[in-house]
């Protein structure tokens, strides 16, 4: 265990965001130009999704899929109500800010997807392709737990723009990329794939390092501008609740009987935590609350330790429970 | 040259709120803007930079209309009732515009 | 031909800019940073034109180099003429507007270019490298041909500005990076392009896809935006005007007894509607008419339209009629 | 601290027209200029924005030239001249500056 | 809609400038800003244009700030000490702002 | 030699930059987006110190690194000394301007330094690794030398700024992203790049080709705006100082012992001159001196030259003279 956490936080992937991390903490002006940033990341989006497709379309779809898909609907639901209650035990924010915050946790971050799915590649551990529709399924439904959280107590959300705004976050980029190539590499299969595959297989780890340097820069100016935003308890949360969502998707994908490596994503969906669409959610519906608070516990917190220490623990455990299945 | 007085309405608002201002400016009659991107900023809710922007929750766009002074209020009522839950800054100047039938 | 239409509508190129189209249709905000659509349309254009050249360099150039040149610039300048009339017959367009739309009909698509010679080597026609050039001497002369026919008309260019403008289409970006990649890789030949194949070859495909997703958000906006700006004739004419484009390419590339692939590209250049060069020519010269006509048409209509069924069908007929060649 | 003043003409115009009306200012004696981009807007010929432009034929810049008082009707009849034909806005607003020897 | 007068500050500066014209302005008290892009711009120095920079030494932005009549005076010494040696432009602008309790 | 140097001429490398060139001569609009520019700039600081640092890795690091280090450090400070006393004669630039030019010559052009590891890979010329932490060691020093000729002048340098200064030349993103992957590269070793280097390595060449185009508009833009900045006096300069820095080089590489591909490399670095960390230095702190004096002689005279003519001519002279060692 201790030499795969070395052997993670050695790789050039983790040592990217690190160094990204290191400039912007020593005030660098180093910065990756938004567009690129923007095009790195429509590209892993399009490469994992397609070779998600591909891998449905060579495999076959077992059963597991629909109940799969549940289950990660189920699980995006419900970890914004543990979030929010441990957050107003051990946290001094308003109920509104944690339901805010809580959201993020229950969705996920597909960069840390990503870089879970890379780590399996490295380890040679399968898992099923179709976790990438997963991925996308657990985006919006934190969202609606949060809402409702939100509404149960004051009643402050304007609910007349919840149709627009569920429209805006089904419908953003990220998961129609995502689930768009999914649905290209299942119907084009192993022949569409040996076409692009000297673009989305050959350099895909290494734009992933160049993105996560920048992701490394953008966590470093969040660490450094959020100081003072959390207080002791929010810090704590944020390197708690990865491990809680963690269990909750090790039992999720060990009930459905998953591969490994399905088990593994799924401890990784559950412990990730969302900056794209769940922030910009919230901004609308919840615009009260300082962006701060839930950027940098999701962004600063949260997703260097999935990146560096999550990770190996996640496939290890997954592999010890899921390995003999 | 001919010129004409006009209002110059400048809002500075997220860009998660465009389209929703945009909108309402449309439903209250304003028939022309303007849109800037803003590189970063600060104010009562701490600074911000586009550099390093992974989300789609930050970022500001600054909408600019050129009316005239008698379609002011309407426009502000509208604008007002997006930007006002919102961070963001409204400012109103007098200015010339030519070509004032376009207005 | 039906059989190869479902293989050309079921590549990742297509799927990928279906993708794009559906996207948005549905008002999704996925979007490719401008940048990164600039950067891959100079890449496209830096690879195809490098390796038109290249191959130029392998094969040397048989006599119909000349011309190929001679046929292109004429179908470029003649088919403008017949796109006019065609537009004064089924739409309602002012004779300017006509004109306007008529001169990127005669120009060309590089896009739709690019994606016929992928359908080639897909299937394994092999055509003339330096079919690029020709594709880059096609984008003028149809700009001409249009302000002709307006200052026929009314007299209402401003022709003072008439060699700016010329010097502007001649030298624009695409033209001198297309023409200027084609010289480099005929100067460096083969020993070239194996310096830099693993960026400008192995890639293409995927770059290919990604620009066209692109495309396809740009198309379907246009969709959106250029509802109710066309006339059902103006409409038909996006559609059929292809048809009569790849017919005049077709006699042009069967006369010069050309392979059976720059019979197809030669099709492929005639159909092909401009939306880079000619549009902002148009502005300039042609500023009264409102550029969602002839955007809409050229990109929402014409390039969808080759791009699904009219490079299939180019390349069919092509390969039948010069086949045995 | 001492200002002068001055005034700002904010010409928002076809980036394809962005050299010829600059090389207009120019031979009209304006000395300075600023370019801002511009992400998209609205008016009579309709709704653009920038994302996803793949042609040169759309999108527009706003021209800033900050002048005295008395060079304004110079600079505004050698901006109409370009300017007429084209969609685009032109405003004039009262300003003061800095430094007013560099104007 | 009831709107307050304030001042309208525009810096166009360096880019290289820009953190220290910020930190200069924040330690004169003033408490939000905007930055905007500049594309590209003409001036006693030349004309300079964004496409094509590799070099961090070109490149402007503008700073825009709105302030309160009363503040005006500091803000702009605190900026002309900043902008002085370099080369750029500051104007202020007479304008009326909502929500004037943010100032 | 001759024929190296045709060889270099013709590369697509160095005629990719000659297209960029004419292109802007001949006011095309060809321009890279300014965000894919820099990408492309990240990409090859990336690529170039993280190979770097897998050589040495490798290779281990004999003794002469710290050497190395010390030997480009004095270079880069010594050579401001020459250039100014050289630019005070032949110039007629005021003690200030002759201060902010010697600084960028002192200092390096990390492109000119890649150009110059493509030329050494495509003849199989050996070098050290280490030679990018030399190069990113060669950056600042310069700075320094030049603001002490200024204040020992007049004393017009604010030099309460002169802290912050250093920290932003010392912690400027090109020098960061070298040293960093440099560092990654060295962690990792050839494991870490069998990871990514069909990312860093195989299209690495390409990217340097449209780099180059970019660098060739942009010294093509310099020409033509920096006409009538400079007198005959400096120009001679910029074609001359180069030579004067590849001797100084030349001399520390040989007294080194360095491989011949090293001492290359040093005749490069001495050679080349700063257009990016040492113009935005002069800006800060010479904000009197027009940036087109320097930003002329630096991109439109001195980068042209050793692209062209100055890499074939170091990379023969380092292999006659250090090749028997
Ligand atoms: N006084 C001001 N002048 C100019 N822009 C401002 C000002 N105050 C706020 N802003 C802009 O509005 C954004 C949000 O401000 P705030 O609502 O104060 O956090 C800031 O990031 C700035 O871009
Ligand atoms: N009233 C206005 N206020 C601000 N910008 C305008 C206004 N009208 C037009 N514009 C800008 O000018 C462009 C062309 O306008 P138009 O000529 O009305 O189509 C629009 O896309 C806007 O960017
Ligand atoms: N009169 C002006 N109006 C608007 N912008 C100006 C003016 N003069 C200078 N500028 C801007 O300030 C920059 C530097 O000007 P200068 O200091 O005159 O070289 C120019 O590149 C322009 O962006
Ligand atoms: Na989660
Ligand atoms: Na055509
Ligand atoms: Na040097």
């Amino acid at each position: 265990m201790l030499e795969l956490a070395a052997a993670n936080l050695l790789s050039p992937i983790v040592l990217s965001f690190v160094l990204g991390l290191g400039a912007a903490l020593a005030r660098s002006d180093l910065s990756i130009p938004e567009a690129a940033a923007k095009a790195m990341s429509l590209y892993l989006l399009f490469a994992i999704g397609f070779k998600g497709g591909v891998s449905v379309a060579d495999h076959g779809v077992d059963g597991t899929l629909a109940l799969a898909l549940i289950g990660g609907i189920i699980l995006s639901a419900g970890l914004p109500l543990i979030a929010f209650a441990l957050l107003r035990i051990v946290s001094g924010l308003s109920p509104t800010e944690a339901a805010a915050v809580a959201a993020h946790y229950g969705s996920i971050s597909i960069v840390t997807f990503v870089a879970g799915t890379a780590v399996l590649e490295g380890r040679g551990i399968p898992s099923e392709g179709y976790m990438v529709a997963v991925a996308a399924a657990m985006e919006a439904p934190a969202i609606l737990t949060a809402l409702w959280l939100v509404a149960r107590g004051a009643g402050e959300t304007r609910s007349q723009g919840r149709g627009e705004l569920m429209h805006e976050v089904l419908l953003n980029g990220s998961i129609v990329l995502l689930i768009g190539a999914f649905v290209i590499g299942w119907i084009t299969g192993p022949a569409g794939l040996s076409e692009i595959d000297s673009f989305i297989v050959a350099p895909f780890k290494g734009v992933l390092c160049l993105f996560l340097l920048d992701m490394g820069i953008v966590a470093g100016r969040g660490m450094r501008a959020g100081r003072g935003v959390l207080d002791r308890g929010a810090l704590a949360f944020g390197l708690f609740m990865p491990l809680v969502g963690a269990a909750a998707g090790l039992a999720v994908g060990l009930a459905l009987g998953m591969m490994p490596g399905g088990v593994a994503l799924f401890m990784v969906l559950g412990a990730s935590a969302s900056y794209i669409a769940v922030p910009a959610a919230m901004r609308v519906a919840l615009p009260q609350v300082n962006p701060a608070v839930y950027l940098t516990l999701s962004l600063a917190v949260t997703f260097p330790f999935n990146l560096t220490l999550g990770l190996p623990l996640y496939v290890t455990i997954a592999s010890a429970l899921a390995g003999g299945g | 040259m001919q010129t004409h007085a006009a209002k110059r309405v400048e809002i500075t608002i997220e860009l998660i709120m465009q389209s929703r201002l945009t909108r309402a400016l449309e439903s209250a009659g304003v028939t022309g803007y303007t849109i800037l991107p803003v590189l970063g900023g600060s104010g009562r809710s701490g600074a911000w930079s586009r550099s390093g922007q992974v989300t789609r929750a930050s970022g500001m766009v600054q909408v600019i209309c050129i009316i005239r002074p008698e379609k002011l209020d309407p426009l502000l009522d509208a604008a007002f009732a997006v930007v006002e839950p919102h961070i963001g800054v409204v400012t109103v100047t007098d200015t010339q515009v030519l070509r004032a039938e376009r207005f």
